[in-house]
């Protein structure tokens, strides 16, 4: 084991992937010299050259489109927006291109794409860098959704998704870059489509992703102190949703509450707990909890983005609220 | 002079993909009418020579993604017209089972590039592929082609640019009937010449007659052998007419219907043929030999479609991902 | 009353609109001499002109990111994209400049702008030109969401939007258009955010919208018939949700089925369901269902694209699977 | 020559802001690295003649939109120094009591148009308060300023050519430092010059030196004075040089050092003080005084932001909709 943060971990899973396979490559704005804006490519340029880490132009529909022609080619990009925000002017490629070319070959052409973009806010970076935007393309059959926690399942899952035929968007949470973590030595994968329970409990159980299975952790950890014994399970893939795993948690605990930082309404925590009140109907002993951020666009100052935030007290006082119920 | 180099069979060849192109079309336009298609067709009529001038000259290592209205390259990379019309008629011999339509449809293996119903959304896609051609280090190119509207889009700009900046070997065919649906060009655009885009981009830009096919094929040879050179891409305005409405439900009734007519004047066909008649390249009785032959692949086509299967329901929701 | 279609509702409404108000005009490609690809438009270009009627390059974009900027000078464009599918292009003018501007101006600016599109299947249009995508801008606060079921919703509803000083997201069903229902002669409209019981029952609630209330319709009619006695409601207004209309009703009937066009994952069925499993946990009788299309992309022909969409047996057998739960 | 028109006090009112604009940016520089900032910063120093020799030229019924890097507009147009302070601490004071950043404030009763943090997004917006004008029939221009990098957008391209085909009152006011984040032009597009672009929407695109900001003025004079007779849109662009790293977090570790000290030497204050003192239109004495005057009101600026308070939890969630 190493200790590794999320920014190293995904690093080295982009460098090992692109030692491993000569079709891998790296695309989107400033990965080169300039190392990313989130400093995710550093070193990378010097390594593999440019026509391995390449820079484009200020033109993320290009960059979506032009990785879903590589890939029809058989290459594999791994495509960098440099915010998920930027999605949306990414948007057509992903959704009508990306999603849908499989089946409009009927399954003769893999497309091997990965599309990788940091979420969140949290760092004052105002309402056009702050955003969580999975739940905008999750209702795209044809793309699969990756959402690490942590530098282990970063490592992995991105290694998972290069070598997957299928498009994946791999959103990452800014928070998170710097969060540190054990990571084996040698080759591994996470495998995507598997949620995962990260800590035990009986009470309630807790489900989470991103940066906010920490909060939800952190809560865990409060609620301990109060007598709640609270299972948290990270959901890591929402497309395709591991719903045995939830479901079978939420089978033994009898409660859940689904923590996503994206606002509550329309958001994916929609859609988990429409399937799990489904999943586990007579087993629920209180009505799944969603908590998230507020109906606001995301505000700059500091001030009210943590207002408008969800947080570790806002996990526990839901928590408590469907357990005392 | 590029064409100087086309020998009889090649004549034969253009000629016979102009007028299956032609006679096919006319045959879509009246079936539909009649109810028996299911495709949304944009008929090609009066624009044939692009397609067909251009495609002629791809390669099996070129690449080529056709716009609504540019079904010649689908029959020159070889899609047969019988799953063509297959598509048309909703079959499962159509593309993809049916799960694509077959003006939009893809099929890597032929050089055939999937399409996209979002208009300009297929041109970074051509961009991606010529980027892959480039990283596979071979002397292929890819076009795309597309109308006046769709220089509009703002795909269309990135896609010009990006190609451009990396020198991909990338065609850009722009098939200039100075319609958008029902827009005119001074409603698309405030310049007379698609072509004048190149220049901020910082590629050729080269405007020749769409209903030439000689013209088409000339101007195309030339920015094709500029890419396989490794001089990166070019922009092709090629001015033609739309004769019908813009699709087959579009009864067209913004139009003055003299000048709609007046276009047919400028028949792709009719000039080709004065040119081979004329140059003696080939006889009235080789154009008749060559238009039965062409019929015959349509109706057989045709034939075939009809009697072809609806797709099953059960492949429905098969293969979404590999 | 007279009898009108949806499309000539939409066209009266907008006729209407543009007469009362001078600020109000028409934005879109090919509205003018064409008449607007379903013929929304036809006929008015001659009556108000192009500085009213005004026809675009094919931007969408464009189109989206003018109508904002000309709602900011205080002008109500409505705004139309041909096929509800182009809204991947306009995505990025609609969630980061239309939804956020007021919260931006912190509330000193309105934004008077309606985007109409028309959405869904059953038309063999394909992948890019049947998709329904309502719940792709779910999770964007800022925005109002409308699709209205019938004549008489579609035309007070969007005289509603045109009034409204919020952008709202109008989608029409291209299915609807022909369809025809009784409209009153003069003046009115229907509030935005009020959903409609529009059948009464006691058996369970199918709570649907846009054209599938049809759907639904015929299935509690079809139910009727085998002693099951449906009550179904159009939500008519997904943002704002009327959680009380929606929830009032699941508590009377104990039992629910969420019914769209739309592929169920990730779809609006998701959050409504979240909704109603907390407004009317200790009433619900058997776990909410959802009827939706399927996992793929929107298939061309005309046998794959029935398979694929939800109809009314698939709501009729869904419904019977739930009550003799 | 628009500059002839320039009396004394417009001397002063250049230079006043000239050199405000680069005090306050060192001194924002400054606090960030000292952890006192909230707002992302992005540098504008050297780059200061553009907004302050194109924004003086705007008048009430005038709108801009500033880019990034274009603080001196909003001065310009009446926003204080006061509350873009406060808004880069983050304070209540601040442009939407917080919500919004100071550097894509809008307030559309000052004539400022709210930005994006979406590179390029702020075009068509721009394009619409262009409609808005034409459409109340004002004289009134918009303004529109983004950089080099920026022009390889979508929006970019879909704006210029609405603004153009509709002949809207639109200046397009590119800052053209020939870098995007760690981009070098060459790697954003095949042209060397940004105005070349304009050719293609068929608008008149002017370059000029954006260092020296009696150029900018006259260029932007020209281009509004042919936007208010009904002229329609011009692309400007001015050239000049980022002396900094992206953003203030940006250590700036892939340019050649001497090659950003080289770019110093043409600094656009020095260069305006030279034509200032040797055409004796101020003296030393004058510069002194107002240099004074501008440091006196940044600094008074920091000292409300400072002691402004932060915004009250409360409003978080008020005014999402009207
Ligand atoms: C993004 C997008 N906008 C609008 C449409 C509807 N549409 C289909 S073809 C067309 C006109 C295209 O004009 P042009 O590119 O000149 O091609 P032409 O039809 O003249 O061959 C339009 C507006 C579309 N399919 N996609
Ligand atoms: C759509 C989008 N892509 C990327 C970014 C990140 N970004 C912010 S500024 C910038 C460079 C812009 O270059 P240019 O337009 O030349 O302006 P400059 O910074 O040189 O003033 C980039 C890539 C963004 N904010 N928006
Ligand atoms: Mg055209
Ligand atoms: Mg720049």
């Amino acid at each position: 084991m190493t200790i590794l943060s999320v920014r190293q971990a995904i690093r080295e899973a982009m460098r090992e992937e692109l030692l491993r396979d000569d079709k891998v490559f790296l695309i989107g704005e400033s990965l080169g010299p300039y190392g990313g804006s989130f400093k995710l490519t550093e070193g990378l340029l010097a390594e593999f050259g440019p026509e391995k880490i390449m820079d484009t132009p200020l033109s993320e529909s290009a960059i979506v489109g032009c990785s879903v022609g590589a890939a029809m080619m058989g290459f594999r990009p791994i495509a960098e927006l440099m915010f998920a925000d930027f999605v949306t002017i990414g948007m057509d490629q992903l959704v009508n291109n990306a999603a849908k070319m499989i089946y409009l070959h009927d399954g003769a052409l893999p497309l091997p794409l990965v599309l990788r973009m940091p979420e969140g806010g949290g760092a004052t970076m105002g309402p056009h860098h702050s955003q969580c935007v999975e739940s905008w393309i999750l209702n795209i059959p044809g793309l699969k959704i990756v959402l690490p926690s942590n530098a282990h399942d970063a490592k992995g899952l991105l290694k998972s998704a290069v070598r997957d035929d299928n498009p994946v968007v791999f959103i990452e949470h800014k928070l998170l870059y710097n969060e540190k973590g054990e990571v084996p030595e040698g080759e591994y994968t996470v495998p995507i489509g598997k949620a995962k329970v990260v800590r035990e409990g009986k009470d309630i159980s807790i489900i989470s992703y991103s940066y906010m299975v920490k909060k939800s952790l952190e809560a865990a950890d409060i609620l301990a102190k109060e007598g709640i014994d609270a299972e948290v399970v990270d959901v890591r893939t929402l497309r395709p949703l591991d719903v045995e795993t939830l479901a079978e948690s939420v089978r033994k605990t009898e409660k859940a509450v689904i923590v996503h930082e994206a606002p509550v309404t329309g958001g994916a925590g929609g859609e988990i707990a429409a399937v799990l009140q489904e999943a586990a109907f007579d087993y629920l002993d209180a009505p799944i909890g969603r908590v998230g951020a507020l109906e606001t666009p995301v505000p700059y100052s500091y001030t009210l983005e943590q207002a408008y935030l969800p947080n570790t007290q806002k996990i526990v006082d839901k928590v408590k609220q469907l357990v005392t119920r | 002079m590029y064409v100087e180099k086309l020998n009889p069979k090649d004549y034969e060849k253009l000629y016979y993909y102009l007028y299956l192109t032609r006679y096919a079309d006319e045959l879509i336009c009246k079936n539909y009418k009649q109810g028996m298609l299911q495709e949304s067709h944009h008929s090609c009529q009066g624009e044939e020579a692009i397609a067909v001038g251009s495609g002629i000259l791809l390669g099996k290592d070129d690449y080529v993604c056709p716009s609504l209205r540019a079904r010649g390259y689908f029959y020159l990379k070889g899609a047969t017209l019988k799953e063509m019309m297959a598509g048309m008629y909703g079959k499962v011999t159509g593309p993809s089972r049916g799960k694509n339509t077959s003006h939009h449809m893809g099929d890597m293996d032929r050089g055939i590039v999937c399409g996209s119903g979002i208009i300009g959304g297929a041109l970074p896609v051509a961009v991606g592929v010529g980027l892959g051609i480039k990283k596979r280090g071979s002397k292929g190119v890819v076009l795309v082609s597309f109308g006046d509207g769709s220089t509009s889009r703002g795909d269309f700009h990135e896609a010009m640019n990006l190609a451009a900046v990396w020198k991909l070997p990338v065609l850009f065919v722009c098939e200039n009937n100075r319609m958008a649906m029902g827009n005119t060009i001074e409603g698309e655009m405030a310049i007379d010449r698609v072509a004048i885009r190149a220049d901020a981009y910082g590629m050729p830009g080269v405007t020749a007659n769409g209903n030439d096919v000689l013209a088409v094929y000339e101007a195309t040879a030339a920015a094709i052998e500029r890419a396989r050179k490794g001089g990166g891409p070019t922009l092709l305005e090629f001015t033609t007419h739309r004769w019908t409405g813009h699709g087959v439900k579009d009864a067209d009734a913004y139009r003055d219907r003299a000048v709609v007519e007046s276009y047919k004047q400028d028949c792709p066909l009719d000039n080709f043929r004065k040119v081979l008649l004329a140059k003696g390249i080939l006889k009235k009785r080789d154009l008749d030999r060559i238009e039965k032959a062409a019929m015959k692949e349509v109706d057989d086509a045709v034939e075939y479609a009809v009697q072809s299967d609806h797709p099953p329901v059960d492949i429905v929701a098969t293969n979404v991902y590999v």
